[in-house]
């Protein structure tokens, strides 16, 4: 059922915005997923779920079918999701403990979650929960669980720091938070796929694919190519068909 | 997403030779009998059940068995007195047991379904239910390392479900239908009825959708009473 | 709080009949104790707690606050004890699945079981699963969760078989259930409480601790007597003493 | 058997120096506030704390905190913007912080509660978290082995209790507490309101009365809104 997709490079625009860049991955949710959305920027990916998407959203602190942040008189503190935000509850909720919540995490029921990072590598490792700074003080929170449990781990992040520093690197320097977790990347500037044939571009934003192999230290190759180590083609599953029944 | 199936064939469709297939019920109370007949007409053979008891009387999961299909069967209790379908195929040497102690039965598909690789175990250490496992002392007492059990398919009973799959129970019918239904790649749920999405209060859903993939509806079966 | 008692031998009146037993066990059983009955000789226990003892059943197929069997109308298929026998449900109960229900046995909530045996080792070893005679189908249900779980696993049995063999043994040579687990064995003829100190006698029905002693391949000695190898007085805990507060 | 309690004095009597005192709630949600006010009148110390957060503001486990009650704090997010009195002990050196992958610390707590040896987890391989602990391959997969955390106390915060001590949560506050009312030697919950035994559903409880040994029922607590 695999599709081989030829990437798109968005050369008459800029780079994708914090809006655009959610909706681009609320658009490769697969309806009817169960999702978590992590804390910041994750969290604005439901703003871009269409109402008939039927995805249901995971709180880490205990609930499926998380509805919108809560307004007014809607707020109720025994109702936050996993920032401590006041939330809602949607037709078909659940409640339940933390620990049946993380072994809903962990035995790869949740089928995305969708994370920031510091940094991801080549093969998918992920950093996003310390900055390895001594000044720190480490928090992880459900970080690693959502790293290592959900079936696909999605990330959006900037493709570069401020100073122009590549977040997508051969090895993470920041202290990792799960190895060889991170499926797709999405960033300001491209679309990543990410998996055993090493890394691929599907779509870019602003920027081609040459331009963004001179600034990154990964192999980036286009969907489609030729993998010359391999000489496998290198192709990719649409989303939907990755939500195939089980049997 | 969770589908509702009014026929039971349909519900156990694509059922593949050679499953492990996980089996709710403690005696008959929360015994998927519609799911479990249906899967004998559908005919998926050399299967390995995991279900606490070993089939009473000739209906059910004894009538899976008196079909040939089980290749093996993991259990807890499989000698009751009207258990005479497993005791003759196995003592014909039909039929493969895997005998496991209730609560560490119990315990090995909430591991498969939490995402535990192993677990260390009190129960049964020094008894012939131990014998060949890997043991280890920790704060003095003995463990033994016992695995995960995933299935490939869960048939379980639930009373109620809701059009997305979330699911309650009835008094001791609940059992080990909730750990089955985490443990399995598909669960599907006989109930006696579907309401709609939003009818069943959220602190009380014992199986959150996330765990359902097809709920069959009894009340929308021909021929059940 | 351990008081020193003697031995009170009956030797006016025959051996215990089964309700006697199950009466006797039911006077041990402290007030509000959290107690799971095995099947069989055990359940009858339940006829004998009185009604403001404040015990609370557990049955292992996920109830705590089981009520008495059920009769006629009460009969319930969804309802039943992990004998498969109808039961009823007592108000302040409730229930759990079955992963649930053994971890709270594992985990040693439970303050008292009971069961039935084959066999009792002088070191409280337990074989009441299966005779180990070939043509016999294994069968363990709960039997190995409750004999490691509980707090205190009372065994009730008769102390010799029909043919006079002792079944309070130096050594099970039944397949074992739990290893050094009994603490009490309820017996037709005796009271024995078996700890590290050894096995000692509390009670004696229509027999005399000296008689026991030459029909029993195992030493019992009286309660309050002095043990020879560690010089140290036999006390016994009265039951009721072992439910102190947690702090 | 559960003593419900009004005075929140009484309910933590008797909480010795240098216990494990495991502290529900997720932020706010959840949180034992006026168990936890006791516990600093009480005036125990030396405490282990295992909680999800290091305390917000300077109320509740701050104040525990910023009493120098707390040797040591087990938790997954030490770091929120209100956690200034755990990050100025930390800082100056004077709270030791075992840092736990979230699932993980309720996974230990379970494992506590449930009789649990130790188990494999796949949380944390190849971070620093997993330094120095044993792994192990299971069917191809890296797992750390983590062992249980055990209380001596847990204060929890849940919705209604009944006079048995059976209770029930609302929505997100229900987070930890089930799970640390397993794993405490002693349980001591509060709850908005005590009903008669027989009132809660028996298929709706969430944490059966064997956990709970003290109830402290805010609706009878003086100056309680």
């Amino acid at each position: 059922m695999s599709t081989v997709m030829s990437t798109v490079e968005h050369l008459d625009r800029g780079p994708l915005g914090r809006d655009e860049l959610a909706a681009l991955v609320a658009r490769d949710i697969p309806p009817g997923s169960f999702v978590n959305l992590g804390i910041g920027l994750p969290t604005t990916v439901a703003d871009h779920l269409p109402p008939d998407s039927g995805v249901v959203l995971h709180t880490e602190n205990g609930m499926l079918g998380m509805g919108p942040a809560a307004r007014g008189d809607e707020i109720d503190p025994d109702l936050v999701n996993a920032g401590k935000i006041p939330v809602t509850e949607l037709p078909g909720a659940s409640y339940f403990h933390h620990a049946d919540s993380f072994a809903m995490m962990r035995g790869g029921h949740l089928d995305v979650c969708v994370l920031g990072a510091f940094q991801v590598s080549e093969r998918g490792d992920l950093a996003n929960w310390h900055t390895g700074d001594p000044g720190d003080i480490p928090a992880v929170g459900g970080a690693m669980d959502l790293a290592i449990g959900a079936k696909q781990v999605f990330v959006m992040m900037t493709l570069f720091t401020k100073d122009g520093t590549p977040k997508l690197v051969p090895e993470c320097t920041y202290p990792l938070t799960g190895l060889a977790c991170v499926s797709r990347l999405y960033t300001d500037l491209a679309v990543f796929h990410i998996g055993p044939e090493g890394v691929t571009v599907t779509e870019t934003y602003g920027t081609s694919v040459a331009e963004l192999a001179s600034r990154l230290e990964v192999a980036v190759r286009p969907a489609g190519s030729r993998d010359r180590t391999k000489g496998a083609i290198v192709s990719h599953v649409h989303p939907a068909a990755d939500h195939a029944d089980h049997l | 997403m969770t589908t509702v199936f009014t026929d039971p064939d349909e519900a156990v469709a694509g059922i593949a030779d050679g499953s492990t297939v996980l089996i709710g019920g403690f005696g008959m109370a929360g015994m998927p009998v519609r799911l479990i007949d249906a899967l004998i007409r559908q005919g998926a053979t050399d299967l390995t059940v995991v279900s606490n008891n070993a089939g009473n009387g000739d209906t059910g999961l004894a009538a899976l068995l008196a079909a040939g299909r089980v290749r093996k069967i993991i259990c807890s209790f499989p000698r009751q007195s009207d258990s005479w379908v497993f005791d003759g195929l196995y003592r014909a040497g039909k039929i493969e047991l895997e005998l496991v102690p209730q609560g560490t039965l119990a315990e090995r598909m909430r591991a498969a379904g939490a995402g535990i690789g192993a677990f260390y175990c009190p129960t049964g250490v020094g008894t012939p239910l131990a014998e060949g496992k890997e043991t280890r002392v920790i704060d003095g007492r003995t463990y033994v390392l016992e695995y995960p059990i995933k299935g490939d398919v869960a048939l379980i009973g639930a009373h109620v479900g809701d059009r997305m799959g979330n699911l309650v129970y009835r008094k001791t019918a609940r059992n080990f239908g909730p750990v089955m239904a985490t443990a399995a790649a598909l669960t599907i749920a006989q109930v006696h009825h579907v309401v709609e999405t939003g009818a069943l209060d959220p602190e009380a859903v014992v199986t959150p959708c996330i765990y359902v993939d097809r709920i069959l509806d009894l009340s929308a079966v021909e021929g059940t009473s």
